[in-house]
């Protein structure tokens, strides 16, 4: 092998060893899942470590939400149409809090398996539809489109 | 020291180099320094605030400290025609980049992720977050260096090349800091942060792969031009 | 002759600056009429015959321009990075002319995309503007486009500038996913996932007509410009080849 | 000092290579070749493209048009072997100016990729810089510097020399010594191409001139 050969083959062996390990490092990268929320399903077969700060992600389960009297304290429930998981946050709940809708919330599990949330996070809904079809699912989806905001 | 391999040459070439202007060397871990310390100045000396905001000023201080100290790289060689010596000796262009980087990095990477544990303690950061701000670092910043050489090696030769380095790279710059700054929120909020490292590592070995190729092309390109 | 050697003779013919001037100019007409009846036929259909949306009335019509120019930024730059590398593979002039009059057109429609999505953003987000993975990343594509076009400005000597603007296009296009991708994945942190319940599809059918056209009319608009600016370049940089000369004679 | 031949069957070649700055044609369908064991002479006035031509020969530069081969190879296409066989002097001399004397004589060695034909010592004794081995090339005059740079015709055995006014900034005794260094180079069947504002004149050499402008 004449060393133009041979410096070729050292770049080019290089290349794809490098470009290998970038690409084996995006897909762990990919695994470790960082979108960081939890679904309902996955906290409740314990896949999340105890005693650990983390996020769920999850439809608010209708007519779940129940306030406490004379307090902040929030009772909601968040499923992901497979599990569920019960809720508790103090604090002031986001406009776009509704029933129905997907939130996120950070916090802990205390010890009945609760989710102390310190904070959630709402947002609008991507939908674009006229109120005809709105109408229409709401008439055929039973109570599942309530859009009354949560006072 | 006298070697016949290239890469080890230009790779103690440029140390030497840098070694004999100790001033220069210094400035960008000095104004690192500077910057981290005037935000709480500017914002607040609480310590809560500074724990929030902390993982991003450092990792906006190390990139913009990156970005001064690139407006010198390939400069002297490329008034000075050593550049041109480069350019047209046998060896891959690839290799001798990729070792002018390496010694690029050493001076002004390495002591600023060196010095920047001392700045966590400023900002009041937790041992073990400091911990994960180093990690991101060391394996952020050389990816600072390698995209940004990219930027020079395009712009050199160029009057306004100063502004128009930042507009170049300072978009390519941003996963970086996304992936970085938020290990260290991440670690510092006690979520995991492994994926963003991970996420860093892996752009860390795609750009050193690929940019040593890129540049030595772009400085021929630029070479060309007289 | 086989199929490969029909191919490379099309790509040659079209690399062909006076096939190419002469094939541009008969296809412009048609092109500046289509623009013309697709995006009238967009803007009636979305301003008029679309119906309000349930949650955003007609405040949401704005979608006729933001959603296309959006499109439109994306696929722009993926036009400019596949031309850049034609050009600096091949060295092919008219990629090259491809590229540069792209980045323009490309910095305009994210220019539109981001203004008429902070338009959008003030009733529905109630404020101008907010760090929404969309836009960001608008942003952020905004941002690669003036470097491009900057550094092409800086540089004086066209071939230089044609070599360079490439390369940063290139390097640019490797980047956009990883932007997006962290961009997008940093927005989730922040915001909650919009999870849906519901397999309707997301949009109206008599919302998605009009938008289909206004996204094809962007389209043939932007080959309009491409084409026009195609000839005025070819012209500039083939001035002393017999074809010019041929085709000033002659008029 | 030692005479290795270096061979004498390579072929410099130049096709119709054109080039234009500014929208003016600097070199306009040039065509020529140099063989082993000649000398191409190119005379002309200030912004003749002397430079651009020379540029555009080692490679630096691409033409618009035309093509230049080295033994019948694109130099584009087989760059690293025809680079191995180069050495190129242009107007900035490639001299760091931190760098002392010898370090730069050792990089330049360590970049040509071939082995040295004279020691680094030999090589600065044959310019005259005795005693300035260590000196930064910072304190050096701009033929000092100069000087350094040629020591790599001295060093490296390359055939083709490329070199962009190589007598500027020195002294007449400099002068004869890289003269009598260019024979040398011919006899072995080493290729010679110079620019130089000078007419020079070497006895016995195959020489070729070209007027450009």
């Amino acid at each position: 092998m004449s060393p133009k050969q041979k410096q070729r083959l050292i770049l080019v062996s290089l290349l794809v060893v490098g470009l290998g390990v970038g690409i084996g490092l995006v897909l762990m990268a990919l695994n470790e899942n960082i979108n960081l929320f939890f679904t309902p399903s996955q906290v409740v077969a314990g896949e999340v470590p105890p005693e650990q700060r983390f996020r769920i992600g999850g439809m608010v389960t209708m007519g779940s939400v129940e306030k406490l009297d004379g307090e902040l304290t929030v009772l909601f429930k968040l499923n992901d149409s497979v599990k569920e998981v019960q809720l508790k946050y103090a604090g002031i709940l986001p406009d776009l809090f509704r029933e129905g809708q997907g939130i996120v919330a950070e916090g802990k599990l205390n010890e009945e398996g609760v989710f102390v949330a310190d904070q959630v996070l709402a947002k609008h809904d991507e939908n674009y539809m006229p109120p005809e079809v709105e109408h229409a699912l709401k008439t055929s989806g039973g109570d599942y489109y309530d859009n009354e905001a949560i006072e | 020291m006298n070697t016949r391999n290239p890469f080890i040459a230009m790779l103690f070439r440029d140390l030497r180099i840098a070694f004999r202007q100790r001033a220069e060397i210094m400035l960008p871990v000095i104004f690192f320094v500077v910057v981290v310390s005037l935000f709480p100045l500017a914002i607040s000396p609480d310590p809560t605030v500074l724990k929030s905001i902390g993982p991003g000023v450092i990792w906006i201080a190390a990139l913009l400290s990156i970005l001064l100290s690139l407006q010198s790289l390939f400069r002297s060689d490329f008034s000075d025609g050593s550049m041109e010596q480069i350019l047209l000796s046998p060896f891959p262009g690839s290799l001798l980049m990729l070792a002018r980087i390496v010694a690029q990095w050493c001076v002004t990477g390495l002591p600023l992720i060196i010095i920047s544990p001392l700045l966590g303690l400023l900002l009041h950061l937790d041992a073990h977050v400091i911990w994960v701000l180093f990690i991101s670092l060391l394996l952020g910043v050389p990816y600072l260096n390698m995209v940004g050489a990219i930027g020079v090696a395009l712009t050199i030769g160029l009057r306004q090349a100063g502004a128009l380095l930042s507009l170049l790279v300072l978009p390519l710059y941003v996963p970086v800091l996304i992936f970085g700054s938020n290990a260290v929120i991440s670690a510092s909020n006690d979520l995991p942060y492994n994926g963003q490292l991970l996420w860093l590592a892996a752009l860390l070995v795609i750009a050193t792969t690929l940019s040593p190729f890129v540049i030595s092309f772009a400085l021929r390109v630029s070479c060309s031009y007289r | 002759m086989s199929v490969k050697d029909k191919v490379w003779l099309w790509f040659h013919r079209m690399a062909s600056p006076a096939y190419f001037y002469k094939l541009a100019g008969q296809l412009l007409p048609w092109c500046i009429v289509a623009t013309i009846i697709l995006m009238l036929v967009g803007l009636v259909g979305g301003l008029v015959f679309a119906p309000a949306d349930y949650q955003q009335g007609d405040g949401f019509r704005i979608i006729y321009v933001h959603v296309p120019a959006a499109w439109m930024s994306m696929f722009v730059y993926m036009v400019m990075a596949v031309n850049s590398a034609i050009f600096l593979i091949w060295h092919i002039k008219l990629s090259d002319i491809v590229a540069r009059s792209s980045a323009i057109i490309g910095a305009s429609f994210t220019f539109l995309a981001l203004v008429t999505g902070s338009i959008w953003g003030k009733p529905m987000w109630g404020t101008w503007w907010v760090w929404d993975a969309r836009l960001t990343s608008e942003l952020l594509l905004l941002f690669l486009y003036l470097g491009y076009i900057g550094l092409r400005s800086a540089i004086d000597d066209r071939r230089v500038a044609g070599k360079a603007g490439s390369i940063l296009a290139l390097v640019g296009a490797i980047n956009i996913p990883i932007i997006h991708y962290s961009v997008v994945w940093w927005n989730t942190l922040h915001q909650a996932p919009s999870v849906s319940k519901f397999d309707n599809p997301s949009i109206e059918i008599n919302m998605l007509v009009p938008l289909l056209c206004m996204a094809i009319a962007f389209k043939l608009f932007y080959l309009c410009i491409l084409l026009i600016n195609s000839r005025s370049e070819l012209l500039e940089q083939e001035k002393r080849s017999n074809w010019v000369k041929e085709l000033v004679t002659s008029s | 000092m030692i005479s290795s031949t270096l061979g004498d069957n390579s072929k410099l070649q130049v096709d119709n290579v054109s080039y234009e700055i500014n929208d003016k044609l600097i070199i306009n369908g040039m065509s020529f070749s140099v063989k082993s064991g000649e000398m191409l002479f190119i005379e002309g006035s200030n912004g003749s493209g002397k430079t651009t031509l020379l540029r555009i020969l080692s490679g630096l530069m691409q033409a618009d048009e035309g093509q230049i081969t080295w033994n019948g190879k694109s130099i584009e296409e087989d760059r690293i072997e025809f680079n191995q066989q180069l050495t190129y002097l242009g107007h900035s001399t490639g001299v760091k100016a931190e760098l002392s004397t010898l370090e730069n004589i050792n990089f330049f060695s360590s970049l040509s990729g071939l082995p040295q034909r004279e020691s680094s010592q030999a090589a600065i004794e044959w310019v005259g810089l005795q005693g300035y081995e260590d000196s930064p090339g910072r304190h050096l005059s701009y033929g000092q510097q100069r000087r350094i740079a040629l020591t790599r015709l001295l060093m490296e055995p390359s055939q083709l020399w490329v070199l962009d006014e190589p007598f500027a900034g020195l002294d007449k005794k400099m002068i004869g010594a890289l003269e009598l260094r260019f024979k040398e180079h011919v006899d072995n069947g080493g290729l010679l191409v110079l620019t130089s504002h000078q007419h020079i004149e070497l006895d016995q050499v195959n020489t070729s001139r070209l007027q450009l402008g």
